[in-house]
């Protein structure tokens, strides 16, 4: 009976992961089958005109920009903050509603993000439609999953190693930057992994915010298009879903080239990887 | 100021630069325009295709110079100021799967399928199929636009209807969909879906300039007089002119002509 | 052993010390200031989206009730009754954690626990790939393939349905869950595998009786920032779900959940209208603290 | 088979050793035939060959990383879970290979173990001492309930924990914990314990109690041990084994391992002379 | 002020102990004075006062669950760290309020600690050791070398880490990473050392190393040292606390509480009788 239960559940977690697997392969097949045939040079590097179909150049780029500048707000911001929800502030009423509120936010949808993102940065800040209000309004979007993937690396790390270093007259920010986080390194950045998804893969916050103007940036206050962007006005409205799928590639293989990044990033940050 | 979004025109070699912000349908006619326009004109133009409230909203709020809107202006929109130009109409066909055999439909006829009151193709004249109607989100330019000159109402529209937002989400869920019935912008024809004569008229450019197709609706700049620039004056007079309206034909749409 | 003179080294770390003092309050003000910030950002959004959506209910006079149960949406005729898409919403909610969580949290099960290392260095990576892929995609990907497959398989007209809201959204929320719950799992200590196995349970009964009890709390953040990810979803949403303002009463039926009813409608919307849709926010939003709330009991109750 | 085999080292006299063993009339429970083990590369474990005798304390004494927990945690194939550990040479329970049954679980509910540092679940004491038992598919409340404070009866900690078996077991302090640890293997009633230093982090009187219980566990279940305290193994153990860098130097009866030792390298270091 | 306060235990007679205090001319290091520590509502520590001599190594011993490490850990504040731990009454090192002073990291500095289980960093052993000195803002290369080596050979540790100092230190057995947690708390060069059974996990030779380096080091330094060990109380320190139940019952110079209690309990407990 044990054992029958057993290979059950042995049986679910394989076809659970095979199932994973196979969503993967068909997906990542659909959009390679579906767009690997626009894709060119020129496509990549040829400068973006309306009436041909490719040029996705300045896209890239406006890509990029928003990925980089997003994480690097976010990311200090939201492992700080995990780390005073978690290691300094009292454990109690507040910092568990903060806990929640911060849950309850990633359900909004990004429209609504970008909604406020054009009244409050673009219109009220000032700051145009442009990258930077863009960026700034998929930090909001990204907060709640790098603070809440923070915690909970920063939960796994065990007492001992806090004790310890403590004990050798280590002051807490010392323990907390040579101990506590390179320890929780793993988890911070699964959660930065999934925001570059996140910022990657947004749309309505972004064309609310950074516009859709499909050149390349001249600056962070300029109005620009990412590539999830133009993938989506092409679908919308155009109905062009080969060149959406193309789109696609290209951006998986950005997603690939930032994933490796980051690992390699924190590996190197983390002397300490054992 | 109508530029005060525009920190980057500034460092654009002191380029003039043009925002306009609106509505998806009109942004790829407008880009094209742009994008002709630019290769002669020591000019920027900035195009945002972000939906034709938000467009207007900004045109109001001074973030855009120009709005662009494929809906005519509400009351309240209209006191803020904001005029408008009509740069060109953009024509709305009635379109089916390329199997389907129905190919004319009377207005009477497209009213009673999208209120509900005919539900199989049978009825038309096509197979025994259900049919699965595809209307565009409510508030859209295309939708007002369609039902107004079919004669029936958001409230009468059959309430199982699919709403796809935008034409290419139509055109692709017409295209795989062999019950549906949906109607989409003349640009965006092509042959993953068969058109349907209204009355027994083409869908054509012409028909519709010589009144003899009536599903159309007018692709509007708006913008306040005192935001507007010199600049931004030249290119609407640009769009206006026959070249301007040329490369409006170009692109599917149909020229003030 | 020879040591330092201990005075001298008194002195020396009496006047670093001060310095750390600062450093470590200066610290501790920063990471306040970063919790702050993000709270007060998360508060600006929460008060927008309650501030643009009480105004209809507060300044003109409309009805909350009509609102939540009103079943009649025709903004152009004034009517804003959101319970076919409340009701949608739970649906498709239930719907994609009971698809989702589960396949999800094996799927990091067998990833931390039964995958050889080579694998699971493969696989992980290739899961995480997924999160970054925008929505559109799926949602076109949900078009092209899914719902053609469930009209031609299950003789419907229409293929866009609940059903295929609910695989889309399990699908959308994996990647979250697998990366989330595989590193909480592989963060639980060795000694309580070795401390189960020794006893003589299996390595099935070890995974489910001691590791994944004790990674119960990153399971939860896994389970509550997938769900997160499926309720906050639109853009593919928008693409399958046919957005029908019908209270579906099958898995065939096409509907339109609140999130969908917000994004759709938002390019066109104006004035009341648009306020219309952030009192969709403020409901969607109160949905999803009952959800986390209720999330929480379960899981707090699990515990003991 | 001889039960103290020093390839490596040719200073031992296997013909002197034989006769000892004569004297134990117990027959042997565990068999481990010529056993090398490698951390990857690292050789920890040299041509270990021993036989346990059923019911009786066998000691695993020497220095800090000479290889006794290694070793003993081959005979519960513990080391299974480590990467790149290799393993040649036999280890027979009852006369049954057990690197070539492929029933580990069956092994491990015959194997019981207490780990060196104590390793509680996070779950309440009751549930930790139940988890075995009820992993074995006992599901009856009243049966839990008398195993669970038989157990912990046993291991010297009821009286200390009957009052707070619900809550977390982890709120103890470390000496609690080990005895925890304990009544969980015996709960599982094992026919062979081994225990990795169980009372390093007992008081002598839990330590008492807990030496107090191993003699009487040995009526009916093989045990053995690894300890530091040569005042321990002296007690409890019948037979000793005196383990140096990865290799068995001496294993004999207690009496004779701690009174006349045949070798001159255990005689230091039972008598505190080593190093 | 007397050095065994019984408080709540009228059968203490202070009058006969002090001139045992006498004796011991060495200066007061710590003072503490009417300690009283409460786990949320549980009270773990009752009327605790003492006074430990500089340059001596001071034992506490006592059945498990008595309160040494809870003690032990007021001393150097760590219990700060608990949640709801509430302590009241008054410690003094040199004469200096530790309670009352803001310095919380010179008081770690300047008292050092092992703990019951081995808590290194998953970092190399050499930056374990190394940890404590690079906190202090050493930088340079040769002096990081020589103060880890010679924390190392002081902990009786570094010829079996010598050839992989730079190895994870998590990848030793039990007994040599409690050997690096005492090279890494030496490598700080405190005042005071605070070892919460440091040789529980030890083989004997590393326990008369580590008793060796203890004897070495209380020339400079003051030890307190919790230990289940008699012996080990016996032979290394030169008073002993013996704790019960959260109080000090007896305190005095080691031989006398072994060979001449004062307390029926000690007397009971030192002897093995007890419980
Ligand atoms: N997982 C491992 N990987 C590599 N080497 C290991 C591993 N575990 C133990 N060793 C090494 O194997 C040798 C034997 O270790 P073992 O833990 O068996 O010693 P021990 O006799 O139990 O020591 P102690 O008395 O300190 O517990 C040691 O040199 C140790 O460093
Ligand atoms: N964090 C804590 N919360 C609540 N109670 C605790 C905590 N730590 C220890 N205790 C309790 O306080 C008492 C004293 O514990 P302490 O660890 O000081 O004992 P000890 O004398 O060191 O025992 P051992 O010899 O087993 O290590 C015990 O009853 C223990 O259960
Ligand atoms: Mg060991
Ligand atoms: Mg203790």
């Amino acid at each position: 009976m044990r054992r029958f239960k057993d290979n059950l559940l042995r049986g679910l977690l394989w076809f659970s992961a095979l199932l994973t697997v196979a969503i993967l392969v068909v997906i990542v097949g659909y959009i390679f089958f579906k767009g690997f045939r626009l894709i060119s040079l020129d496509f990549i590097f040829g400068d973006y005109s309306p009436t041909g179909g490719g040029g996705i150049w300045p896209m890239i780029i406006t890509t990029i920009y928003t990925i980089v500048i997003s994480l690097l707000i976010a990311t200090p911001i939201g492992i700080l903050a995990a780390v005073y929800l978690q290691e300094y502030a009292k454990q109690g009423r507040l910092v568990k509603m903060i806990r929640f509120a911060t849950e309850s936010l990633t359900g909004i949808p990004s429209i609504i993000y970008g909604l406020f993102g054009a009244v409050f940065f673009v219109a009220t800040l000032k700051l145009g439609m442009s990258i930077i209000a863009a960026s700034l309004t998929l930090t909001i979007i990204v907060l709640p999953v790098i603070i809440r993937t923070t915690e909970e690396a920063l939960k796994t790390v065990p007492h001992q190693y806090r004790e310890g270093s403590l004990a050798l007259g280590a002051t807490k920010l010392q323990t907390l930057y040579k101990v506590i986080l390179p320890s929780a390194m793993p988890g911070i950045l699964s959660g930065i992994i999934l925001s570059i998804g996140r910022i990657v893969g947004e749309s309505a916050a972004i064309f609310l915010t950074a516009g859709t103007v499909a050149a390349m940036p001249e600056s962070i206050f300029s109005s620009a298009r990412t590539l999830t962007v133009h993938s989506y006005l092409v679908t919308q409205e155009a109905g062009d879903i080969e060149l959406a799928a193309a789109i696609g590639i290209v951006l998986i293989v950005i997603i690939l080239v930032l994933n490796l990044l980051a690992t390699f990033i924190s590996k190197k940050l983390n002397k300490a990887d054992y | 100021g109508g530029n005060n979004e525009n920190e980057a025109g500034s460092l654009n070699e002191g380029k003039d630069t043009i925002s306009i912000s609106g509505s998806t349908s009109v942004g790829p006619l407008a880009e094209k325009l742009a994008f002709n326009y630019e290769e002669n004109q020591d000019v920027n133009i900035e195009i945002n295709q972000i939906g034709s409230s938000a467009g207007i909203t900004n045109a109001i709020s001074g973030v855009s110079e120009i709005g662009m809107s494929s809906r005519d202006l509400k009351p309240e929109e209209k006191e803020s100021g904001l005029d408008e130009t009509v740069i060109a109409y953009d024509g709305i066909v009635v379109v089916v799967h390329p199997s389907n055999k129905v190919d004319n439909l009377t207005t009477e006829q497209v009213k009673q399928i999208f209120t509900g009151k005919i539900t199989n193709w049978k009825q038309l004249g096509g197979d025994d199929k259900e049919i699965v109607v595809v209307s565009r989100e409510d508030g859209s330019g295309s939708r007002d636009a369609f039902q107004e000159i079919v004669g029936y109402t958001s409230g009468e529209l059959v309430k199982s209807s699919i709403i796809a937002s935008g034409n290419g989400n139509i055109k692709t869920t017409v295209a795989t969909n062999e019950h549906a019935i949906g109607f989409i912008s003349f640009e965006y024809i092509d042959e993953s879906i068969s058109t349907v004569k209204i009355n027994g008229v083409e869908a054509t450019a012409e028909n519709v300039l010589r009144q003899k197709y009536s599903l159309s609706r007018p692709f509007l700049f708006v913008y306040k007089k005192d935001h507007l620039t010199d600049a931004g004056q030249q290119f609407i007079d640009y769009i206006l002119s026959p070249e301007g309206q040329a490369i409006v034909s170009e692109t599917g749409a149909i020229s003030l002509h | 052993m020879a040591s330092l003179p201990i005075e001298n080294q008194t002195t020396n770390n009496r006047k670093s010390n001060k310095k750390k003092y600062f450093l470590e309050n200066v610290s501790s003000k920063v990471f306040l200031f970063c919790a702050l910030l993000s709270v007060f950002s998360l508060l600006l959004i929460i008060g927008f989206v309650f501030y643009k959506g009480s105004h209809p209910f507060i300044a003109e006079g409309y009805s909350f009730i009509d609102f939540i149960f009103g079943t009649d949406w025709v903004p152009s005729e004034d009517q804003f009754g959101i319970f076919p898409m409340i009701v949608a919403s739970v649906y498709a909610t239930i719907g994609a954690l009971i698809i989702g969580v589960p396949v999800g949290l094996f799927t990091a099960i067998f990833l931390s626990e039964l995958a050889p290392k080579s694998m699971a260095k493969i696989i992980s990576p290739a899961v995480q790939l997924l999160a970054g892929i925008p929505s559109v995609l799926y949602g076109v990907f949900g078009l092209a393939i899914i719902v053609p497959f469930l009209q031609n398989n299950l003789g419907l007209a229409k293929g866009q349905s609940l059903l295929a809201v609910i695989l889309v959204l399990a699908i959308m929320m994996l990647p979250t869950i697998v990366t989330v719950a595989e590193t909480a799992i592989r963060a639980v200590p060795k000694t309580y595998r070795e401390g189960s196995l020794a006893l003589g349970a299996s390595e099935i009964g070890t995974i489910f009786k001691v590791v994944v009890p004790a990674a119960k709390s990153g399971i939860m953040a896994a389970i509550v920032l997938g769900l997160g990810r499926a309720i906050g979803e639109t853009m593919a949403v928008i693409l399958v779900a046919g957005n029908s303002l019908i209270i579906p009463t099958s898995l065939t039926d096409s509907m339109r959940p609140l999130t969908t009813n917000i994004a759709l409608e938002m390019g066109y919307a104006f004035g009341t209208h648009q306020e219309m849709l952030f009192a969709t926010g403020i409901v969607l939003f109160s949905f999803i603290l009952l959800l986390n709330f209720v999330l929480a009991k379960i899981s707090s109750r699990g515990g003991n | 088979m001889s039960t103290a085999l020093l390839e490596r080292n040719k200073e031992s006299k296997e013909e002197e050793l034989s006769p000892m063993n004569q004297q134990i009339e117990k027959a042997t429970k565990i068999s481990v035939n010529d056993l090398n083990l490698f951390y990857g590369d690292k050789q920890a474990l040299y041509n270990i060959s021993i036989d346990i005798q059923e019911k009786q304390v066998t000691a695993l004494i020497g220095p800090s990383g000479c290889g006794k927990s290694t070793f003993l945690r081959t005979l519960n194939r513990m080391n299974d879970l480590i990467d790149g550990v290799k393993i040649s040479g036999d280890i027979t329970i009852d006369h049954e290979n057990i690197y070539q049954s492929h029933d580990v679980i069956q092994l491990r509910t015959k194997v019981g173990m207490v780990f060196q540092k104590p390793n509680l679940f996070p779950m309440s004491i009751y549930d930790n001492v139940a988890y075995g038992p009820r992993m074995q598919g006992i599901k009856s409340k009243r049966e839990l309930n008398r195993i669970v404070e038989e157990s912990l009866r046993g291991a010297a900690i009821w009286d200390e924990v009957k009052g707070r078996l619900k809550t977390s077991a982890l709120g103890l302090s470390g000496g609690q914990q080990q005895r925890v640890c304990i009544a969980r293997a015996i709960a599982m009633k094992p026919e062979v314990i081994l225990m990795d230093e169980p009372t390093s982090a007992l008081d002598p009187i839990s330590t008492l109690k807990v030496e107090e219980l191993i003699a009487q566990l040995k009526k009916d279940y093989t045990i053995v041990i690894v300890t530091h305290n040569m005042q321990q193994a002296a007690r409890v153990s019948d037979k000793t084994a005196f383990f140096l860098n990865g290799e068995i130097i001496e294993y004999d009866v207690t009496k004779k391992i701690f009174s006349n030792p045949k070798d001159q390298r255990t005689e230091d270091y039972v008598t505190g002379r080593f190093g």
